[in-house]
């Protein structure tokens, strides 16, 4: 198991130093230097060209690429992400701010999510065919179909436009927590419920449920003791791959509710070429990513044990 | 269908659903009290902490104070008690008034202002600070500074160029290591009515009375400022009770509260201030990379074609159009009204075209997609030139490669502006359209010798007489010239609860120094 | 000596209703099983013996109609409702699957699995269960250190003697054996009879097996029924059966068990969508006549002895 | 069963008539500004009301509706073609070309496509171009994956080896019977995908990384409409149905194809 964890975290190095790369060269595809932007920003006017030079020098994008990467990685390694260019801030310090803001908006509203899709997607496989079960699939088919974003602002018009209970943006009390959890709690539910219908529609057919029926078990104790926990593992897998919710899924939804996650961080960073940040953001996330699948799969493990890590390649994560 | 009916069931449901979660309902108070508070949502971060900028303009306006301010195009003093110039321009010398102090308790002297300045030039942060058209400075006494200039760099414009936000003096503590003004500024701590309790970055800023301040007293015990980047977000704040008020500071076009939303603002029954400003929003020309341009008749068919009175409908009104002249009635030295020069004519701008020689005329206009207020205008002229037989190409962008595009010879018209928020009027104007000015830069205006000639006439002179008349030439040459098309007046706007009293304008920037609140 | 009956099952009719249409997998079954005895429903895969079996303790999926009248200790068990049948599955009869290893859940420790089932039908502490499970275990002869095992860590003939044990969990009168050793190695298809018999004999189960392989009603029947196409063909004692098998289906049958080689049944099972007007077997059938065509045989009884065949009588 | 597919499929058509004959059906020319009739609810006029400019907003709508459904299936014709290519040659040859192929699909799929497709349009700056080129560019590899896992398990089928241990030309029997085995997974595969897309595309538009005006586009419409949720509700609650309506008929077409193509697995949603 810990040779496991350790050959998977190896394999983060290489991912890590690819992805990097990508994201530096993406800059460079870019078809304005970042000097222009960030200093415009910066001084709220054009820069002049001297103005550009120096930031250039200052940064070290007058020499090649390559130096430029390498010196970087080399930070990096040594744990100095450098610093936003657009505001000086540190860029570790930055992306562990946002990314408790996007932790706090992801597990409340998966949380949500799972509360509303577990009773309804197991109770619908439970009663498959029944009229509940038509009912709710029907639900969640067309909010499979709603973009998170616009169900967002429903909820906004409903409740702080016409009922005007609840704020529609801002970070600083936990009563601006509900409306996007809610937008994104709901919009994540819909396909959930039909992942926990089938994960447990599937179950539901297999032989050791009718080895648990013949064996006298009540069936309220097969969906909770048989059904659910291999049911869970599907639904976990999913789980995990929509970690990448976490990273910037949620894009539209932060920015909407003027939440700075990760999401909205990164597309400030993005569109305002601040390298550094984009360069820090990319490299965190691929670890976080690797880290967060890791952890699924040990869950993945401790609900399936049939799971075995040593025949496992390590390099396959996907 | 079968299941037409029931996804209507599951909408019905869903909206069920989310009713079904509404919560407590807020308690109106019913008599007005006399707040001690004020919450205001503003676009930007006020940048308490930063590593080579001088902080947000909102910052410097409360918790800071400049040498000088520029009040309906005059200079008047601030920290300054009075200047004096010397060597028919070259030298300034300013006087600075005696017993000032910074909010943390210390002494604020020539010493200090000095600073500043050293600081702006090392950062290079030149942009309006006019500090690039220094040759030295020198600290005379305690309470003397001199300011010298280079060759061909002094006038009016420069003196002006100190009511700049970004020449706001600072203490010496502001800075990590105190008193070195090349390390970063780590906290702001300046001479202005207010000063800084609490910062959030990207959140809010917390204000609170500065007693060690000079002038009237603010009337308020604190004002908590909301970074709420999003313009509609700042909008649903105040709708939503989270805010008192929001502002709208001059930053080029961004961070302002929508035009279009202030008449539904004012009829739930907010109040909604509006400064107008000596700036115009105009359609400039790529002279620089476009000959066609240079075509005299050409630019006026371009003026004729456009309706400025639909564009103050984009903006429900609150926007007064460009009719007049190229610069409204608060602009220095100026009584315009009424003067027409280019009423819309699509006739006229066709028979123009034919004249010139332009048949199947399409020119690409760049517009930068993050002002939205930008975009919606740009697709609304394209529809009116539709009519003088203009097809108008827009390309829209991102403001990186906005800022890219506008370079080079890929595109002939953008929107632009002239003139500026009071300080700036003197540099902007010679910005636009003086090709030798520092502030010219990569794009101005059209612009020609007679254009050039006058605009420094009206700039540089400290005799406000030959001032006003350069100022006269000016206006004069740009409407001869058609340097541009003038599209509307701009504003600044705040949007305040009912009881929000004393908000004043000061150089076009609001300020809450006298605010009172009753809710 | 009277032979008391454990089980009686009268008129069972048994059909899945699908898309495209209902498939008969039961045809008026009758049989009995006498306490203490091993029936044995032999015949070829998908002749409906397994539904059969299920349909007993109500296994079926939801889509299986049932109809008849099943007996169990002289209560008519088919009568009882769905909450009140549960007490009897686990308790009273008790089922074992093939392919174990799909029949055990494979996340839950193979200890508590035993246990859970004891702890199902009776009241008792977890510590108890747990007691009763590793005493299973030691009767199907596994290590106690087994208990904690998860099924996929154990061979195919121990996740059957896990099965068992689940199922003797609760010493139950009946043992449905559901093709017990199918998809096991022959040496270890032994042991698990072995064991079954030593099983039996120890606490007086009456076992209800189903199976295809001859040489396992050899061994282990006392009775045995015959069934093809939904249709039990013949019922008769181990010992006469094997002597005079009478229904043409069944001598062919054991000819097939004589000669693995090289003897085939000519035909294939039919398709139990398809309606019998005559006798199901009639196509295959080297003794049919124009008659087996149009009527359908009855069935015919004498002593112990059934056959469902219009050419022969039992005597 | 077959009542979804005819559903999806009465629903697709519908659907590709706005797209492709949309100008026949839009009433009025969806560039044409009139300010007199700015922001105007619902009426015989314009029914679906008008926008800040005055434009109907029905005939804007059939417009950004083509532009979204345009680009979601350019990406995924594009991303299929890519990553059929790649993967059926990765299969085919195997080795150290398979080895390094799916080393190169393997970092594509390590890392969150919407990160990359933001970082893409933000760094290259926002347009309709860039939004497809960014979400061909991380939408690939998944095909690729895919394609190859189906050539690779009807490679080993039995039936390929018999016919040719039977004396047919290897190449000629894969290329006949192989790959005809991909085609139906990877065309389910590209329904699921578009409905993803679509939601990609409006969701970045949204944001302001995507389609740029004046073209219009459901995401970006929606944007826009936010100044007006008090005063004209209508501008996003039209857009937002609209794109309900374009991912519902996909996502049931992708579902009854499921169903009719392979009949064993428990169909998902009869309603």
């Amino acid at each position: 198991m810990i040779k496991y964890i350790f050959r998977r975290l190896i394999y983060l190095i290489p991912v890590m130093i690819i992805t990097s790369f990508i994201a530096y060269m993406l800059v460079y595809l870019s078809p304005s230097s970042p000097a222009q932007i960030i200093l415009k920003a910066r001084y709220t006017s054009e820069p002049t060209q001297e103005q550009v030079e120096d930031f250039n020098e200052e940064y070290g994008f007058d020499k090649p690429i390559l130096v430029q990467y390498t010196s970087w990685l080399n930070k990096a390694m040594h744990g100095d992400l450098g610093k936003s260019l657009t505001d000086g801030s540190d860029v570790l310090e930055d992306f562990i701010y946002s990314f408790i803001a996007s932790a706090k908006l992801y597990f409340s509203s998966q949380l949500l999510a799972l509360l509303i899709a577990l009773p309804i997607g197991v109770y619908s496989a439970f009663k498959a065919n029944s009229l509940f079960d038509r009912f709710s699939r029907a639900y969640s088919l067309v909010g499979i179909s709603l973009p998170d974003f616009w169900l967002g602002m429903v909820l906004v018009y409903i409740f702080s436009i016409m009922l005007n209970i609840l704020p529609s943006f801002g970070y600083t009390s936990p009563k601006n927590l509900i409306l996007p959890m809610l937008a994104l709690g709901l919009s994540s539910s819909f396909s959930l419920i039909r992942l926990v219908r089938t994960s447990v529609l599937e179950v539901l057919h297999l032989n050791y449920i009718r080895t648990a029926r013949s064996k006298g078990l009540g069936e309220g104790q097969i969906m909770m003791k048989h059904a659910l926990r291999n049911a869970m593992i599907p639904i976990v897998t999913v789980l995990g791959i929509h970690l990448t919710h976490f990273i910037g899924g949620a894009v539209a939804i932060e920015s909407m509710f003027a939440w700075p996650g990760l999401g909205n961080f990164f597309a400030k960073a993005a569109s305002s070429q601040d390298i550094p940040v984009i360069q820090g953001f990319v490299l965190l996330s691929a670890i976080f990513f690797i880290i967060a699948n890791l952890i699924i799969d040990i869950i993945c493990k401790q609900l399936d044990p049939r799971i075995d890590f040593h025949n496992e390649s390590g390099k396959n994560n996907g | 269908m079968k299941f037409g009916m029931k996804s209507l069931l599951c909408f019905c449901l869903a909206a069920l659903m989310m009713v079904g979660f509404v919560g407590c309902s807020n308690v109106g108070a019913s008599s007005k009290t006399e707040q001690t508070e004020l919450k205001v949502a503003y676009g930007k971060d006020t940048g308490v902490a930063s590593e080579k900028g001088n902080g947000d303009m909102l910052l410097t306006i409360f918790a800071g104070e400049r040498l000088v301010e520029v009040v309906d195009g005059e200079v008047v003093p601030s920290i300054a008690e009075s200047w004096e110039v010397k060597d028919s321009g070259k030298t300034i010398s300013f006087k600075i008034k005696e017993g000032l102090k910074f909010s943390d308790g210390s002494d604020l002297t020539a010493k200090d202002v000095k600073l500043k300045f050293d600081r702006n030039i090392a950062t290079k942060n030149t942009s309006w600070t006019e500090v690039d058209r220094i040759e030295k400075i020198e600290v005379a006494d305690d309470y003397t500074i001199n300011f010298y200039y280079k060759d061909g760099m002094d006038g009016y414009v420069a003196l002006a160029g100190f009511a700049e936000y970004g020449n706001t003096i600072v203490s010496p503590n502001s800075f990590q290591t105190p008193g070195d003004p090349t390390t970063p500024m780590v906290k702001f701590i300046g001479s202005g009515p207010w000063k800084v309790a609490d910062y959030v970055k990207d959140q809010y800023t917390t204000f609170v009375p500065n007693e060690n301040y000079s002038g009237d007293p603010v009337k308020l015990e604190k004002i908590t400022v909301s970074m709420i980047k999003d313009d509609e977000a700042r909008v649903l704040a105040i709708q939503s009770g989270d805010v008192d008020a929001v502002v709208d500071y001059y930053h080029g076009g961004s961070a302002y509260t929508p035009r279009n939303l202030l008449s539904s603002l004012k009829e739930e029954g907010f109040q909604v201030l509006k400064q107008e400003m000596p700036m115009t929003t105009v359609l400039a020309f790529n002279y620089t990379n476009n000959e066609a341009w240079k075509n005299l008749k050409l630019r006026q068919a371009l003026n004729y074609a456009i309706n400025k009175d639909e564009i103050s409908g984009l903006f429900d009104g609150w926007i007064s159009p460009a009719n007049d002249a190229y610069f409204s009635d608060c602009s220095p030295y100026t009584t315009a009204l009424g003067k027409q020069s280019y009423k819309y004519n699509p006739e006229k701008a066709k028979s123009l075209l034919t004249e010139a020689g332009i048949t199947g005329f399409s020119p690409k206009m760049i517009v930068n997609s993050e002002n939205a207020d930008e975009v919606k205008l740009a697709e609304l002229l394209q529809s009116m030139l539709k009519e003088s037989d203009i097809n108008l190409q827009l390309d829209v962008m991102d403001a990186t490669k906005y800022a890219e595009v506008k370079k080079t010879a890929d595109w002939d018209l953008c929107s632009y502006y002239i003139g500026g928020p009071e300080r700036r009027i003197y540099s902007r104007n010679e910005g636009r359209f003086d090709k030798t000015a520092p502030e010219f830069g990569s794009s101005g205006c059209f612009t020609s010798d007679t254009i050039a000639a006058s605009v420094q006439k009206a700039v540089d002179p400290f005799d406000e007489k030959e001032r006003k008349a350069g100022f006269k030439e000016f206006y004069a040459a740009i409407d001869a010239e058609t340097a541009c098309v003038p599209l509307y007046y701009d504003a600044v706007f705040v949007v305040a609860n009912e009881g929000v009293e004393g908000v004043e304008f000061i150089g076009s920037e609001p300020r809450f120094d006298q605010v009172t609140y009753k809710k | 000596m009277k032979k008391e009956k454990l089980l009686e099952v009268e008129q069972l009719n048994i059909k899945f209703t699908t898309s495209i249409g209902d498939v008969n997998v039961s045809d008026n079954i009758n049989f009995t099983l006498n306490k203490g005895e091993t029936f044995c429903i032999v015949g070829e895969s998908g002749c409906g013996k397994s539904v059969v079996a299920l349909s007993l303790t109500r296994l079926l999926p939801e889509n299986a109609v049932i109809n008849g009248s099943v007996k169990f200790e002289g209560f008519t068990i088919s009568d009882l409702d769905d909450k009140e049948f549960a007490k009897i599955r686990g308790q009273k009869i008790a089922t074992i699957f093939e392919q174990p290893m799909s029949c055990i859940n494979p996340v839950m420790r193979i200890g508590e699995q035993i246990a859970e089932t004891y702890r199902a039908n009776f009241k008792c502490s977890k510590k108890e269960a747990k007691l009763q499970a590793l005493k299973k275990l030691e009767e199907v002869k596994l290590p106690a250190n087994r208990y904690n095992a998860y099924p996929h860590e154990l061979s195919g003939g121990m996740q059957q003697r896990v099965m068992i044990a689940i199922a003797l969990a609760c010493n139950p009168q009946l043992l449905i054996a559901d093709e017990p050793t199918t998809s096991l190695d022959v040496t270890v298809q032994y042991q698990i009879l072995e064991l079954l018999q030593e099983l039996k004999e120890k606490y007086h189960m009456t076992i209800l097996m189903i199976t295809h392989d001859m040489g396992v009603v050899h061994d282990m029947a006392d009775r045995i029924g015959v069934m093809y196409a939904g249709n039990m063909m013949e019922i008769a004692e181990r010992d006469a059966f094997f002597k005079q098998p009478l229904h043409p289906y069944a001598q062919e049958l054991l000819n097939v068990v004589k000669d693995p080689c090289h003897y085939t049944i000519p035909g294939t099972v039919p398709n139990l969508m398809e309606i019998f007007s005559g006798c199901p077997f009639e196509p295959r059938c080297q003794k049919a006549t124009e008659m087996c065509k149009t009527y359908k045989p009855e069935n015919s009884v004498r002593d112990e002895r059934m056959v469902r065949c219009l050419n022969v009588i039992p005597n | 069963m077959g009542n979804n597919l005819k559903t999806g499929l009465v629903l697709i058509f519908v659907l590709a008539a706005i797209v492709f004959a949309g100008p026949l059906i839009a009433p009025y020319d969806p560039f044409e500004v009139d300010m007199s009739v700015r922001l105007q609810g619902i009426s015989l006029a314009h029914i679906m009301g008008t926008d800040q400019l005055g434009r109907d907003l029905f005939s804007r709508l059939i417009y950004a509706t083509g532009t979204s459904v345009k680009i979601s299936l350019v990406v995924v014709a594009a991303s299929m073609t890519i990553g059929f290519i790649f993967g059926s040659v990765a299969a085919f040859l195997g080795g150290a070309v398979d080895e390094f192929l799916m080393r190169i699909i393997d970092v594509f799929m390590a890392f969150p496509t919407k990160i990359f497709t933001i970082a893409i349009a933000g760094v290259l700056g926002a347009s309709a171009f860039n939004i497809t080129l960014a979400l061909i560019f991380t939408s690939w590899a998944s095909y690729a994956r895919m394609v190859r896992g189906c050539v690779l398990t009807a490679k080993q089928l039995p039936f390929i080896d018999a016919s040719v241990a039977l004396g047919a030309n290897r190449r000629y029997t894969i290329v006949k019977h192989v790959l005809p085995s991909v085609f139906q997974p990877l065309s389910t595969f590209a329904f699921q995908r578009i409905a993803h897309t679509m939601m990609m595309i409006v969701g970045l538009s949204f944001i302001g990384l995507g389609v740029q005006p004046p073209t219009p586009e459901l995401g970006a419409m929606i944007n826009e409409s936010k100044n007006f949720m008090t005063t004209a509700p209508h501008l996003f609650v039209f857009p937002g149905l609209l794109i309900s309506y374009v991912v519902f008929s996909f996502n049931i077409l992708d579902d009854s194809l499921r169903d009719y193509w392979d009949p064993r697995i428990k169909s998902e949603l009869v309603l």
